[in-house]
């Protein structure tokens, strides 16, 4: 694929790098802005990942194939992954105010990167005028190739730091252990309990045990807003979802006229049972205080 | 045997026409797989399956398609547009970019020009694979998000939390192989199993690279972030029409990637298993793509078997597997490779001193699973004291239907007329 | 091709990074900000490597890497940490050491 | 030879004179060569360490079973004791004296103190004196301490002192001496103190452990001091090199030396702790405070012979403490009420002897050790008499509540009237033999110290007739509630047998087996002419020791004794029941001006020192507190000082590039 001609490219120094530098180096830029601009972290983490895939292409151009392919893998797939998990952890509708509240610091801030940016220009442009690249091809030719190169370098001369690296990841790993562990100050809820205590709140409030009927059984449409009617016809507001309760109460109102008549027809022909249904069970679907329905039972 | 300078060699054309074959061989390999599946479960279940359109329905998938192709697209209010644009294309072309570097034979003579049966090559592409498969996840998790709502969110959360997971495993099982092939090219690693094929050498990492790929792919039964009974659908639930017909088909063409890695790492890629293989030429020109063929067909095979087969897994019990077992599993495994290669460098040829420790590995590693076996077996019994004698709907923790020997005692309350109960001032008992 | 464009470009986005850290009140974001930096001196190392034809740049480069995972294994757990506590992911929040 | 002149038995003799000069051992062997049981020889103390380990390590799950098992392994001590008192019998006279080196312990730069041990004539006599008192104690303890929830503590700690006591004796250099002398403060201190929950108990201990530290200061001086003169610490070393330092040097060592024997035996001045100590349980006492610790110091005098025979002035001064300790513990024994700390006196006054006989030098160490021995005996009896009377009333201490309990208490009243009998030094008992021969050798180096010793012997008589008379005749004093009744056989079973040992051990030491002969190598002896012809010497000992008994019987046993302590009484009584105002003393002496001296110093330094301290930290906190402006707390901030930093550190690097 693109890969093996980038790779040709860089090698060649050709038109090709060029292309690819350009492209690679805008897409890069508009990440970097767009991380630093964008409102919604989402958006900053979205735009991150394509600046460092676009660096990942510039790597494997600068003829870091292995570096580039571990870019991507651990930076895009790991570290951005985690950043956006955390975000969606923490909300990710958390968009920042773009209020600055640190006295002065904008300005200096400005300021100073101002100075920065004379001074990486100044420095850079007399550094770099005139270099000319070496390459790497009679580096990576030595041990046969670039990851065999990296590798004899890595556990011969760079093993000390390699361990230590290692011992490093280990210890952030057990760190993270750490500070994301929370000590558990109360019993873990098992199936048991949690029925037991949704028992007692029948109990002691009446609240419905079960699961909340679900939205539109038995109703004209199975639209998410539908309320769901009770066998005694009423509907039942339970079953909408609490944001659309509010909203659809309108609509619940609408569509209790509506079938308002088929609910008479059932009644009609239930006539003389009253009700199929006894008035006690429905008043726990409304909330009923228990007391009132079994006075005797307070005392226990 | 192709070599890595055989690459990268081709005319233009020649490289269109090979995408346009990768993509081909794909696409058809996705249809044949949804119908083959429908069918084998079907056997599984005792029922027959989609046999209608075309013969013996094999047309069926690309009806589907159509069909799915034509439907109304819907999407939600909450949706973030651009990205939800976005995520199915990311898997998509993921999954079909992750296939340029899969082998499917030698090299022979396309129009004149000899070439290898493979889009591209390089010394790291098997990295490639895993990097490109990493880029894959955003196209879950962005759906997920982009989606504005609450299934696909936590769908698309398990699902990347899984693939990531299962990935790092993934990884680990690859490096005996690059170990023992001394390159992460997948030619190179083809034809380095020319006497042997690394899931016999490397039998521990064939099983974990099988394990984890059923993992990656999120197939039964590891499906469970995509369980519709918990989750309706995942991180695809408010995706219809097009879009959703672009991660059906992500999904197996991952199906289909994993099985041909699987194929290339571990069953010597296009090369005719042994007995065949002693055929001279066999391993020439054209015929290998049928091996090839036939090797992740059985792969695939063995992904529709265990999801007919298989019950899902807890999402917790899934993790703990996952980083508790095959990571640490692999980890070892891996000290053991490089371990043995390492001695087998330093003392030359001391094949017997190598197979007395690893015979000592090996008992050691017998014995502990055995112990652990035996810890599993001395799991208390608990307690089951047969209920008898009359039981109160209230005693002790909450009401429960009456066990076979109880007899349900009925309290005062329920033999009283519920106050309240009277509208037309009627006493009547409810009914017991 | 010329390195230093490479390095111009490594620059640029080092000082994007750098305005990111010193602009932006959201912890991830800045935290992805000193991401940014660091790539941006991954760049510039792969590019030195290339430069003086040694490897030794990548080298430093995947250090920085590693290092640069760890890190952020470590602080997204703290940004979790202080977000359990005081539901916000401000930087400028925890600010008790001030003074 | 005639009971008169059989003092002069226990002298070693050939062909029935003394002999002029002793040849002191100087052949040292290894308990390898010496074979038999000497290489075990560590298992002497090893095994009541252990009973100590396990007891406190195991906790309270061994309260069921660790009192035998702690009764048990002194007891194992004491039969492995009696088989290398055996063996040693065997051995040559030259050769009494066996080394075993267990390990070496210490080493720094030249210092060099192995952990090795030393068995001779002298450590032997201690070990069975130790094990044997000290297993029947532990027996006597199972009884009286049977009601005590804390017994298995109290047995533990018990071992702990038997093992410390141990390795004190056993050592074979004055280091491993002082970790045998700590190990045997530590566990007076917690024995002393183990009903802390009663604050004079508490207290008690605290002031023990307190004075005895004044007397290890004295001890690790006079170390330190060995080995910069010597550059040894080993007994044998520092013996030989003793002869060549100077006059001065050995002065100075003995008197440090003697400063320890001091505080650890309750001699003047550092006496007060002993009887405030009695506050701890009766067999601490008897064990602690009268057979064994208490005569550590003797026993530290006696073994660095070689150094105060070299220096006159230590060892004068010993004599003098002994003299002045000797009466003040009759003295206050004759005044007190509490019948423990009338025998604390009285312990006091005992070891006054020894400390008289050491102080006399080679004429005197063996009587100093044969007095130890039967004060061992005699004295851990009375005590462990008077802890019977106690635990048979309520543990009501008071003598002045006792009277008449011989009718209760038989076998108590004659196991304390043995003690008695030993004591009084009527013939032929044992201080008969052991005292008076102190004080025929006194008189025949110092008269003024034996006719002080001959007078105390009277006071002795007294004291002990007058708490034979109060305690066991005469009417009952008794509350109403309190029933005395007899003891359990395990105490009075030890009991008697030790008032065997008060009764005959004198007559054992002398015909039987000659301790004189047997002490002698090891610490040299003289023969003293006395002043006094000896039968009439002898016959007025025995005067002097029946007036006392006569006016002790006259004044308690034929009188009521008034159940509270009389109020008009002479100034020396009254000086008697304030224990002559040694606390007072110290107090005024030492405590006062040391806490102005304390205030004084704090003073001063808070305002020199402190003031420049302070100051300097003043400052450097003002100069931190405008630092610390630059702190606001947002990170942000921070990134911007960095990048400031960043900026500059920049700017210079380029700056000299392009200069």
């Amino acid at each position: 694929m693109s890969m093996s001609v980038i790779v040709a490219a860089a090698s060649e120094g050709s038109t090709g790098e060029q292309f690819t530098f350009w492209t690679c180096a805008i897409l890069s830029v508009i990440g970097a802005l767009g991380l630093v601009l964008s409102r919604k972290t989402v958006h900053s983490a979205l735009f991150t990942a394509l600046t460092m895939l676009n660096l990942a292409v510039l790597y494997i151009a600068n003829d870091a194939p292995f570096l580039g392919l571990v870019q991507v893998i651990v930076y895009t797939g790991a570290v951005m992954m985690l950043f956006l998990f955390v975000l969606m952890l923490v909300g990710v509708d958390s968009s920042d105010s773009l209020i600055e509240t640190l006295k002065g610091q904008r300005l200096i801030a400005v300021l100073l990167l101002a100075g920065f940016a004379v001074l990486l220009i100044l420095t850079l442009g007399t550094a770099l005028t005139g270099t000319q690249s070496v390459g790497l091809v009679a580096a990576n030719e030595e041990f046969g190739g670039n990851v065999q190169g990296l590798a004899h370098l890595m556990f011969t001369t760079y093993l000390l730091p390699l361990e230590v690296v290692a011992a490093l990841l280990i210890t952030a790993a057990l760190g993270a252990l750490v500070l994301a562990h929370r000590d558990r100050w109360t019993p873990k809820l098992d199936q048991e309990a949690l029925s037991r205590l949704r028992m007692e709140r029948y109990a002691e409030t009446g609240a419905h045990p079960g699961p909340l009927p679900n939205p539109g059984v038995l109703a004209t449409s199975n639209a998410i807003g539908t309320p769901a009617l009770l066998p005694d016809g009423s509907p039942s507001e339970l079953s909408v979802p609490p944001p659309l309760r509010g909203e659809s109460r309108s609509r619940l109102a609408a569509e209790t006229t509506e079938i308002d008549a088929d609910v008479t027809e059932v009644r009609e022909i239930a006539e003389g049972k009253e009700t199929m249904r006894p008035k006690a069970l429905r008043d726990v679907d409304g909330h009923t205080d228990l007391a009132e329905v079994y006075p005797e039972e307070k005392g226990d | 045997m192709p070599e890595l300078s055989d690459f990268g060699n081709d005319p233009f054309w020649l490289v269109c026409l090979k995408t346009l074959g990768v993509f081909v061989i794909l696409v058809v390999l996705v249809l044949f797989t949804i119908w083959a599946e429908r069918r084998v479960v079907a056997r599984m279940q005792m029922r027959i399956g989609p046999n209608r359109t075309g013969p013996f329905g094999l047309l069926q998938s690309l009806m589907d398609g159509f069909k799915l192709a034509l439907k109304e697209e819907i999407i939600p209010v909450t949706a973030h547009r651009a990205v939800y644009w976005l995520a199915p294309l990311l898997s998509a072309i993921t999954a079909f970019a992750a296939f340029a570097v899969i082998p499917f034979g030698p090299e022979v003579s396309i129009f004149g020009v000899i070439t290898p049966l493979q889009l591209t090559d390089f010394p790291q592409s098997v990295l490639y694979v895993l990097a490109v498969a990493s880029i894959g996840i955003y196209g879950l998790v962005l759906a997920g998000w982009s989606s504005g709502s609450t299934y696909p969110l936590l769908g698309g959360l398990r699902s990347s939390a899984q693939m990531i997971s299962y990935e790092i495993s993934m990884g680990l099982s690859f490096v005996a192989v690059f170990l023992y092939a001394g390159s992460m090219s997948t030619s190179q690693i083809v034809s380095s199993q020319q006497s042997l094929w690394f899931a016999v050498l490397l039998a521990p990492s064939f099983v974990i690279y099988v394990t984890a790929m059923v993992g990656e792919t999120n197939r039964a039964p590891f499906d469970l972030p995509e369980a519709e009974s918990e989750l309706v659908g995942g991180f695809h639930t408010e995706y219809s029409s097009l879009k959703f017909a672009m991660f059906f088909l992500a999904e197996y063409i991952n199906m289909v990637t994993v099985s041909s890695i699987a194929t290339t790492l571990f069953l010597g890629g296009w090369m005719a298993p042994w007995p065949l293989s002693l055929i001279p030429g066999i391993n020439s020109g054209w015929l290998p793509m049928l091996w090839w063929l036939a090797k992740t067909m059985l792969f695939i095979y063995l992904f529709i078997w265990l999801r007919g087969t298989l019950p899902r897994l807890r999402y917790d019990q899934f993790m703990a597997f996952g980083w508790r077992v095959l990571i640490p599993v692999s980890l070892l495994w891996i000290v053991l490779v490089s371990g043995l290669r390492a001695i087998r460098e330093e003392m030359g040829d001391t094949s017997n001193t190598m197979l007395a420790v690893g015979a000592i590995i090996l008992a050691v590693l017998l014995g502990l699973l055995l112990l652990a076996t035996m810890r599993r077996t001395r799991v208390r019994e608990p307690d089951i004291v047969e209920p008898t004698g009359p039981l109160s709907p209230q005693a002790g923790t909450f009401p429960v239907p009456p066990l076979p020997g109880q007899t349900f005692e009925y309290t005062p309350r329920s033999r009283q007329p519920v106050a309240g109960a009277t509208t037309s001032g009627s006493q009547e008992e409810p009914d017991a | 091709m010329d390195p230093s464009a490479y390095i111009i470009l490594s620059a640029i986005l080092f000082t994007i990074g750098a305005i990111g850290v010193l602009l932006r009140r959201n912890a991830i974001v800045v935290f992805m900000s000193v991401e940014m930096m660091l790539n941006a001196a991954n760049l510039a190392f792969v590019t030195f490597a290339r430069m003086h034809g040694n490897l030794e740049g990548q080298v430093i480069a995947f250090f920085v890497m590693i290092v640069a995972a760890a890190e952020v294994v470590v602080g997204l757990a703290i940004i979790m940490t202080i977000f359990r506590t005081r539901r916000s992911v401000s930087i400028d929040d925890p600010s008790l050491m001030r003074n | 030879m005639s009971i008169l002149t059989a003092a002069q038995a226990v002298l070693p003799m050939s062909d029935g004179a003394p002999a002029e000069n002793v040849e002191p051992i100087t052949a040292t062997i290894t308990a390898a060569q010496a074979g038999g049981a000497f290489p075990l020889m560590w298992l002497l103390f090893a095994l009541p360490a252990v009973g100590a380990a396990v007891l406190l390590i195991v906790g309270r799950r061994s309260d069921r079973w660790g009192y035998l098992l702690a009764c048990a392994l002194p007891i194992g001590s004491f039969i492995l004791a009696c088989i290398l008192l055996a063996q040693m019998m065997a051995l040559p006279e030259a050769d009494r004296q066996v080394t075993l080196e267990l390990w070496n312990w210490t080493f720094a730069g030249s210092f060099d103190a192995a952990f090795a041990l030393r068995l001779d004539p002298l450590s032997i006599s201690f070990v069975m004196l130790i094990t044997g008192v000290g297993s029947l104690i532990h027996i006597y303890s199972i009884g009286y301490m049977a009601e005590d929830p804390k017994r298995r503590l109290f047995f533990a700690y018990l071992n702990l002192f038997v093992a410390a006591m141990l390795l004190l004796v056993l050592a074979d250099n004055y280091l491993l001496v002082y970790v045998g002398w700590e190990g045997v403060g530590l566990a007076s201190y917690l024995l002393v103190g183990f009903w802390q929950y009663k604050d004079s108990a508490a207290v008690a201990a605290k002031k023990a452990f307190v004075m005895n530290r004044v007397g290890d200061v004295g001890l690790s001086l006079a170390i330190m001091l060995m080995f910069l003169t010597f550059g040894t610490v080993t007994f044998s070393d520092v013996f030989e090199a003793a002869p060549e330092a100077s006059e001065t040097t050995l002065t100075i060592i003995g008197l440090l030396l003697l400063l320890a024997a001091v505080g650890k035996s309750a001699q003047f001045p550092l006496q007060a702790w002993l009887l405030d100590a009695m506050e701890g349980p009766t067999p601490v006492s008897a064990l602690i405070h009268a057979a064994t610790m208490v005569t550590a110091g003797v026993y530290l005098v006696v073994r660095s012979n070689a150094i105060f025979d070299l220096s006159t002035t230590a060892i004068s001064v010993v004599l003098a403490i002994g003299v002045i300790t000797m009466t003040m513990g009759a003295w206050i024994a004759c005044a007190q009420d509490e019948i423990k700390k009338s025998l604390a006196g009285s312990t006091m006054s005992q070891i006054g002897y020894m400390f008289l006989g050491a102080g006399l030098g080679p004429a005197g160490y063996v009587f100093a050790i044969f007095h130890l021995l039967m004060h061992g005996m005699f004295k851990a009896d009375l005590f462990l008499s008077a802890g019977s009377v106690m635990h048979g009333n309520d543990d009501q201490k008071n003598m002045r509540l006792y009277g008449g309990l011989r009718v209760a208490m038989k076998v108590t009243m004659v196991a304390f009237f043995c003690g008695f009998l030993g004591i009084s030094g009527l013939p032929p008992f044992d201080s008969w033999f052991s005292k008076d021969g102190i004080i025929d050798a006194a008189l025949g180096v110092n008269v003024f110290a034996g006719l002080v010793a001959l007078g105390v012997a009277g006071m002795t008589a007294f004291y002990m007739t007058r708490m034979l008379a109060m305690t066991f005749f005469g009417s009952p004093r008794w509350a109403e509630d309190q029933h005395p009744h007899e003891s359990p056989p395990v105490m009075t079973v030890p009991m008697l047998i030790l008032s065997i040992g008060a009764l005959f051990g004198g007559l054992f030491f002398v015909y039987v087996a000659p301790i004189g002969e047997w002490l002698a190598p090891v610490t040299g002896y003289e023969e003293s002419t006395p002043v006094i012809p000896e039968i009439p010497l002898k016959l007025t000992s025995l005067a002097i020791a029946i007036i006392g008994i006569a006016l002790g019987w006259r004044k308690y046993a034929t009188k009521d004794v008034p159940r509270v302590a009389p109020t008009n009484v002479t100034i020396l009584t009254t000086a008697g029941r304030h224990e002559l105002y040694g606390n007072a003393f110290n107090e005024s002496l030492f405590m006062r001006p040391g806490q102005y001296l304390t205030r004084w110093l704090v003073w001063f330094d808070n305002r020199s020192l402190d003031g420049l301290v302070r100051g300097i930290a003043t400052g450097i906190g003002d100069l931190g507190g405008k630092l610390r402006l630059w702190e606001t707390g947002y990170a942000r901030s921070y990134a911007l000082s960095m990048l400031g930093g960043a900026l500059l550190l920049g700017v210079v690097v380029a700056t000299a590039r392009w200069f």
